[in-house]
């Protein structure tokens, strides 16, 4: 069975369904519908960040390096004023970021731990500046995509971009596959290496296994999905700057990962629903967010040891065993 | 009357480094509307606030939930160049009106003008274009220019360049700071090597208040003078103390401008908020009377929106910067003034530029 | 005898800074045959199978596997040669059950390590072979224990059933015995027995009275040196192993 | 670049290394020495730098200013060591990521409702304003000479408690194995508090230092973290005189990066960093 | 009451598993005392219990008289306690001479015994090792270190779990030596180890755990006696 835990069956019964169904109530308010499409593009790279965090043990801080890649590879590649197409795209921009997390990944992955972190971070600022810097995508001001590409098949267009309902649509077709996906990689048997990479590697080296490659595969795959995720983003609204590339937005993810619970898949969601929601609403609700977000982050770490999905885990769990 | 508010949505930075300036143009902004309340047929103005964090990839966002979820009638902001940019994109052409109160990019109305979009501060080059001509009159022929490497500092270097050069200045260096690094240490030694016969730079905020305590500390005020655009002094002054003294600096507004609507504006800020006003209450205040101007002028009827820009177009805002209209491309055509900074102020020296207007390049409106 | 020597080492040294750890040593190791090796503390014991197993690279010398030089190849290569090993500390995957953690061992025989969609539970083939090395160790009942739950012997008897997973030709195994009870390190004993008819097994332990009863030749290091290599009984009687190791007389007061 | 103007810029770029070695200090013996990843380092740096603008603006004396300050600074340690840090020392490294970004946001949102968003500057103390004329044109201001030595005392003396001194093993110890420590007779846990303590204080102090030759503005801390990982990492974990050797290093790298590629100037730390990690995995000084 | 140390009917837990059943015994000041038993009887957390680094759910500890089941682990260490952990407990950023500094203290008596250069010349292998981090030390290396660092803080008791393990015969000869010189001193010890004979030469006393069970307390003589029923408890 792909979903072992009772609390992940549980999500996938309520979240999906009601993801399916939300745009109907939301008809009359286009906001809302973007929020929460927002929501989905974040939950994809989240969940990329937490296959490399918590199942490979890869932690960084750059990883998004490769969200801000996925926008700034749109711009660079794809011609201003004509319609591409998105499938296309997709295909180009995954794999160019494949190829560039391929040659960054020889060189971080021969670190490990804090030092991982600082030299995936490193190359994260190095974009970051070079994108802040550079006098044809915009400078710290960032670039605009005046056209959105078209979505055909073979002639056949299901989406239009430009339709917010059938965006959110993608974008939730978009993350129930990369859940899928994931939950799929976990299980197979390169998830097994990557388990026992993760528990111990040095038992596995002496086993037989080249663990590098692995580290280095797996790095690849969420790289390529971190961007896709940011392809994503940069298509909502057309525009792309490089504060999508700060350490602030891989510091925000990493913590949006550690509230859902780490290691997880579906916690990703979780985290990015807590954070963006307790985000907007206090955000609304005071000018002083900050001293509440803090404080609620601070209570949550102490509360919930696990992670919200680990919090639901242990609950469900626990009503099992009476 | 219409029972229904107006809606203005305010998208400032209230958090972070820019949060001061957020702060004091919203302040500005609710002054005005509060003083012209009663000329506005009934209307109730409602605010909505939104922390934009100076966060660019959060603005499209933002602007989104004023478009769509409050379905606002008018949003005023931002102050940052980048956010001005993902708001543009969502807001351009839509049928709200976007307002724009500080952030200067000279694209906002150049090549992304749209008649739905205005600004009542500046465009990035209107303050610093007249500082050209002033530093040739001054008599000086070498120059370093300097600021952040980022759009704003960019188009500011570029307009003094255009008139500095067309008057026969020279520009011996070009010094462009990755933003927004403060360590200016090295920089500064190497405009004491080279010695021109003045410096120009484009910094404001934070960074200004150290470039500035720093370049008087390496001994270089006194030796080579230092101009500016205005930020430079703007907001900053206490902080940078007496190594101010003596900076030119022009742009289109002095705390201590001599006409009665600036001495009224000032000592009412002053009762209202218990604290001193400056340039972006300014900027947020006329924004106000903007929006009070076009409310009354259409009886409060503000649901055609062709009319409603229209209106917005011929007001003349009776601004204590002293009185403006806007160009085709809705910037102000504004007076730009000389100041240096005596006794801790930004005193006047004269007019720099009268009713001056940006050429906005690339604007097809 | 030459003809079924398996691994040799040549003028084999490891060098710490200054601190020559092992110090040109040659040694043949010969297949089906239990080799032990034992040494006062320091000698070197642990360095040289860190060596053997590609843990640590040589400062110089060689190594040689069936006739071929595996000095500079990888680590993890010479586990795909067949040479197997067991840590002095026990090193296993704690959280996962008996039979994953052979699983683990037996997938990279088996291959399909690379295939990111099957399923790794869909394999009953890598499961049998995997439960059979369990078998072998008789640790067959706790299959389905999570490993951090069963006791610190069978521990490390699952660790030998991991390596035995891999059908190494080699087993290098540092202090299987230690920490562990009398009864426990018995089995071990009569484990090791039986594998060494099949296996040609390194075997490094303090434990004198296994190492004794085990081996078929007996290796005495000091200070990163070889002193004799010989049978169980040469050794013994050997008066500088007495000396250095040993001690005179029974350990007991 | 002439042989006057470059050794101007060495000198420019030893200042800053010290002044950054100074702001990473008290992130060694955190997050170094202690293992403790406390990103709120940043924060305690604008913190020291807003309390020394308040004391100064109400005591009018810097010395006095910047004693309360470390003080209070110190107090700060002590509460969120014995509140929250110590809750997590048996958890997992991330969830101390998450605890300190929570921290971040509560102390930007007290900074501004007690100090207001603007810019803030405070004075050269009185008797270090003074100049000395370099070379040309060029005054070196006394009072970055002074910032200078401080550094220099500062990293004097934490090289020696921490490698000379027992408290310092003990420290170091409690890194490695926290229970082992306790095994020897010495409450580890206060030790701790103290310790993260004085790591606050240190980056407080850094920050009431730095306030007459920076300006004092929101979100100055989280510039000038990462700058401070940078160095501790490029150092290796744990090691003073790493660290040391860091900061001047990507305080040398720094300045003459803006001179000679000035429009890469800001990436060239975090080359140098990859440089330097990829060549020694472990640092520069790393055990 | 003359013991010096009392143990009362300990229970202690992992989580949700149940480890010690009532664990009870005392010694008497300058006894020796074995704890044996099969791997995972319990040896090792009666010890930790002992010592408070495991929290027993009830019972209680007294030492010299004295309720320590409430102090901290490090004001019991403070009395005058050593402990030589299973595992060896090394730092891995401290050389074997800070090992060795860090710990040396003289004890509440103001008793010395046991300085820095007595340890070196008890493990000579030591001294060649002086600034070799404490994890680049073979596995006998690390143990004689935790017996040294034990012993620097000049205890009055010492608790050993399995302290020879991985020595070599000689050095293990040495070690039981060592603890009959100190055991002579007055230093009381609590022995985990897995050789009978020596215990049995060494030690007053004897207790036998079985899944966290005190099933046997023997004096030596005792122990002569009943070495049969003991074996077939340790499986020898
Ligand atoms: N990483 C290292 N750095 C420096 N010296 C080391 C390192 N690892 C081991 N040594 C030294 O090398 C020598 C040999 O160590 P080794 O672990 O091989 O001994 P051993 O024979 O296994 O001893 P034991 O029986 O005690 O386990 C020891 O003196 C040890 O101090
Ligand atoms: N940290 C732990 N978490 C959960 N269970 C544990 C833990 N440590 C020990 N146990 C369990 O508690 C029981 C007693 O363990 P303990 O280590 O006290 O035994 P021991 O007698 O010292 O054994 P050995 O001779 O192997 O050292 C064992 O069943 C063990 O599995
Ligand atoms: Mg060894
Ligand atoms: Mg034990």
């Amino acid at each position: 069975m792909l979903f072992k835990k009772r609390a992940e069956r549980l999500f996938m019964w309520v979240f999906f369904p009601l993801a399916l169904l939300m745009p109907m109530f939301l008809e009359q308010n286009e906001y809302y519908v973007n929020k929460l499409t927002t929501i989905m593009i974040l939950s994809i790279f989240v969940m990329s960040l937490d296959y490399l965090v918590g199942k490979c043990g890869l932690i960084t801080l750059g990883h998004a390096m490769f969200y801000g890649l996925g926008g700034y590879l749109f711009v660079i590649l794809a011609p201003e004023y004509e319609a591409v197409n998105f499938w296309v795209y997709t295909f180009y921009i995954c794999a160019i970021s494949a190829a560039i997390a391929l040659v960054i990944g020889l060189l971080v992955l021969r670190t490990s731990g804090i030092y991982m972190i600082m030299i995936t971070l490193a190359f994260a600022q190095m974009t970051f500046y070079y994108f802040s810097g550079s006098i044809d995508y915009g400078g710290t001001d960032g670039v605009f995509v005046y056209v959105k590409p078209e979505t055909s098949i073979f002639g056949l267009s299901l989406f239009d971009l430009d339709n917010p309902t059938h965006f959110y649509y993608l974008c939730l077709l978009s993350l129930f596959n990369t859940l899928l996906f994931f939950k799929v990689l976990v299980r197979s048997q390169f998830g097994r290496v990557v388990d026992a990479i993760q528990v111990n590697p040095g038992r596995t080296t002496a086993l037989g296994y080249n663990i590098f490659v692995y580290k280095l595969m797996s790095y690849v795959v969420a790289s390529a999905l971190g961007a896709y995720a940011g392809y994503l983003f940069t298509l909502q609204y057309g525009f792309v700057n490089p504060s999508m590339l700060s350490w602030t937005t891989s510091g925000t993810a990493l913590v949006m990962l550690i509230l859902g619970g780490i290691g997880s898949i579906y916690g990703a969601i979780l985290g990015t629903i807590t954070y963006e929601g307790l985000h907007y609403t206090l955000e609304h609700w005071t000018e002083h967010w900050m001293l509440f977000m803090g404080g609620l982050i601070i209570l949550m770490v102490m509360v919930f040891k696990k992670g919200i999905a680990g919090f639901l885990e242990d609950l469900l769990e626990k009503r099992d065993g009476k | 009357a219409d029972p229904n508010p107006i809606k203005v949505g305010v998208m400032l930075p209230f958090s972070g480094v820019y949060g001061g300036l957020g702060d004091a143009t919203r302040n500005g902004l609710k002054m005005a509307l509060q003083e012209h309340a009663g000329e506005l047929y009934g209307r109730q103005i409602e605010f909505i606030e939104m922390d934009t964090e100076a966060q660019p990839s959060r603005a499209p966002e933002i602007a989104n939930s004023l478009l769509n979820k409050e379905r606002a009638d008018f949003i005023v902001g931002p102050v940052h160049s980048g956010v001005a940019m993902g708001m543009i994109k969502v807001l351009k052409d839509k049928n709200t009106i976007m307002i724009i109160p500080n952030a200067g990019i000279d694209a906002a109305t150049g090549p992304l003008c749209a008649p739905n979009i205005f600004r009542t501060s500046f465009s990035s080059w209107q303050p610093s274009y007249p500082m050209g001509k002033i530093a040739l009159e001054q008599g000086f022929k070498k120059v370093i220019t300097m600021s952040w490497n980022y759009g704003f500092g960019k188009e500011s270097l570029a307009a003094f360049e255009e008139s500095f050069e067309s008057g026969g200045g020279e520009i011996v260096k070009k010094i462009l700071v990755p933003f927004p690094k403060t360590e200016f240490q090295s920089y500064l030694s190497e405009i004491g090597t080279i010695q021109p016969d003045a410096v120009f730079v484009f910094f404001a905020g934070g960074g200004a208040v150290k470039f500035v305590k720093d370049y008087d500390a390496m001994g270089l005020k006194s030796k080579i003078p230092l101009l500016g655009a205005g930020f430079l002094t703007e907001g900053t002054l206490e902080a940078q103390g007496v190594s101010a003294e003596g900076i030119q600096t022009t742009l289109h507004y002095a705390d201590p401008l001599d006409n009665p609507e600036n001495q009224r504006f000032r000592r009412d800020y002053q009762t209202n908020f218990g604290k001193p006003s400056d340039l972006y209450a300014v900027q947020g205040y006329d924004t106000g009377l903007m929006i009070a101007s076009a409310v009354k002028a259409l009886k409060g009827d503000i649901s055609d929106q062709g009319a409603l820009i229209k209106a917005l177009e011929t007001t003349e805002v009776i601004s204590p910067r002293g009185a403006f209209t806007f160009s085709k491309a809705h910037n102000p055509i504004q007076n730009i003034y000389l100041r240096r900074v005596e006794n801790g102020e930004n005193q006047v020296i004269k007019l720099a530029a009268s009713a001056l207007e940006d050429p906005a390049r690339g604007c097809k409106m | 005898m030459e003809n079924n020597v398996i691994l040799e080492t040549e003028g084999l040294c490891k060098y710490w800074g200054g601190l020559k750890a092992l110090d040109n040593l040659s040694l043949a190791f010969h297949d089906k045959q239990l080799h032990g090796i034992v040494g006062p503390n320091g000698a070197g014991k642990s360095t040289l199978l860190n060596m053997l197993c590609g843990h640590y690279k040589p400062t110089s010398g060689e190594i040689i596997y069936r006739g071929e030089s595996i000095s500079s190849i990888k680590p993890f290569e010479f586990a795909r040669r067949g040479i197997g090993r067991s840590f002095q500390k026990t090193n296993i995957y704690t959280n996962a059950t008996c039979l994953e953690n052979c699983c683990v061992a037996v997938q990279r025989l088996m291959g399909g390590s690379f295939n990111f969609f099957r399923s790794r539970y869909s394999q009953k083939m890598l499961d049998d072979i995997a439960t059979k090395a369990l078998e072998k160790v008789g640790l067959a009942h706790r299959r389905d224990y999570i490993a951090s739950q069963i006791s610190y012997g069978e521990q490390r008897q699952l660790e030998i059933a991991m390596v035995l997973a891999t059908s190494p030709a080699l087993l290098l195994l540092d202090e299987p015995m230690a920490g562990m009870g009398h009864e426990e390190s018995q089995l071990i004993i009569n484990l090791l027995n039986t594998l060494k008819k099949e296996y040609c097994i390194v075997l490094v332990e303090h434990d004198m009275d296994a190492i004794f009863e085990l081996s078929d030749q007996l290796t005495v290091m000091v200070d990163g040196q070889h002193l004799v290599t010989g049978s169980v009984d040469e050794v013994r009687e050997d008066a500088r192993v007495k000396e250095a190791y040993l001690g005179q007389g029974d350990e007991v007061y | 670049m002439d042989s006057t103007l470059f050794i101007v810029q060495l000198i420019n770029g030893i200042q800053y290394g010290l002044v950054l070695f100074l702001i990473a200090s008290g992130l060694t013996l955190v997050f170094g020495v202690m293992g403790i990843l406390n990103l709120a380092h940043g924060s305690m740096y604008m913190v020291g730098a807003y309390l020394a603008w308040y004391f100064v603006q109400h005591t009018g004396s810097f010395a006095l200013s910047a004693f309360i300050s470390a003080v209070i600074a110190l107090c700060i340690g002590v509460v969120v060591e014995r509140t929250l840090i110590r809750q997590l020392y048996r958890r997992n490294h991330l969830d101390q990521v998450l605890l300190t970004i929570g921290m971040i946001f509560v102390f930007n949102a007290l900074q501004s409702l007690l100090w207001g968003n603007d810019p803030l500057g405070v004075e050269v103390p009185e008797a270090l304003a003074a100049s000395i004329p370099l070379t040309g044109i060029i005054e070196y201001p006394v009072y970055r000479i002074f910032v200078a030595v401080f550094c220099i005392v500062v990293a004097a003396a934490m090289y020696y408690v921490i490698n000379k001194t027992r408290l310092g093993m003990l420290i170091r110890a409690g890194e490695s194995n926290r229970e082992m420590v306790e095994c020897l007779g010495v409450d580890i846990s206060r030790l701790y508090t103290i310790v993260f303590a004085i790591g606050v204080m240190l980056a407080a102090v850094a920050g009431v230092v730095a306030a007459p030759i920076s300006s004092i503005v929101p979100g100055m801390g989280e510039h000038i973290l990462i700058s401070c990982f940078v160095v501790v990492v490029i150092g290796g974990m744990g090691s003073i005189k790493g660290a040391f050797v860091g900061a001047l290093l990507v305080g040398l790298v720094d300045t003459f990066a803006s001179v000679l590629v000035p429009e890469l100037s800001s990436m060239m730390i975090y080359v140098f960093m990859a440089f330097v990690l990829l060549l020694k995995p472990q640092g520069l000084f790393s055990s | 009451m003359s013991n010096l140390l009392d143990i009362k009917s300990i229970h202690s837990l992992y989580g949700d598993s149940h480890v010690l059943h009532g664990i009870s015994f005392s010694l008497e000041a300058g006894q020796t005392l074995s704890l044996m038993g099969r791997n995972g009887m319990g040896k090792t957390t009666t010890l930790k219990s002992i010592l408070g680094l495991v929290t027993p759910r009830s019972g209680s500890v007294f030492y010299k008289g004295e309720d320590i089941t409430s102090l901290a682990t490090w004001q019991r260490m403070k009395r005058d306690i050593a402990y030589v952990p299973e595992g060896r407990g090394m730092f891995h950023n401290l050389t074997v001479k800070e090992h060795l500094q860090v710990a040396a203290r003289a004890s509440t008596q103001g008793i010395k015994a046991w300085d820095f250069d007595r340890v070196l010349n008890t493990f000579p292998r030591l001294k060649e090792r002086l600034s070799n981090l404490g994890t680049q030390l073979s596995g006998g290396e690390q143990q004689m270190l935790a017996i040294g660092r034990a012993l620097v803080t000049n205890p009055e008791l010492l608790i050993l779990d399995e302290a020879t393990e991985g020595l070599a015969p000689l050095i293990r000869k040495e070690i039981w030596e060592v603890i009959r010189i100190i055991k002579e001193t007055g230093i009381s010890t609590i022995i985990v180890d897995k050789n009978i004979q020596v215990l049995q030469s060494l030690c007053d006393r004897h207790v036998v755990l079985v899944k966290g069970q005190v099933v046997m307390d023997l004096s030596a003589q005792e122990l002569q006696s009943n070495l049969a029923q003991v074996e077939s408890h340790l499986g020898v």
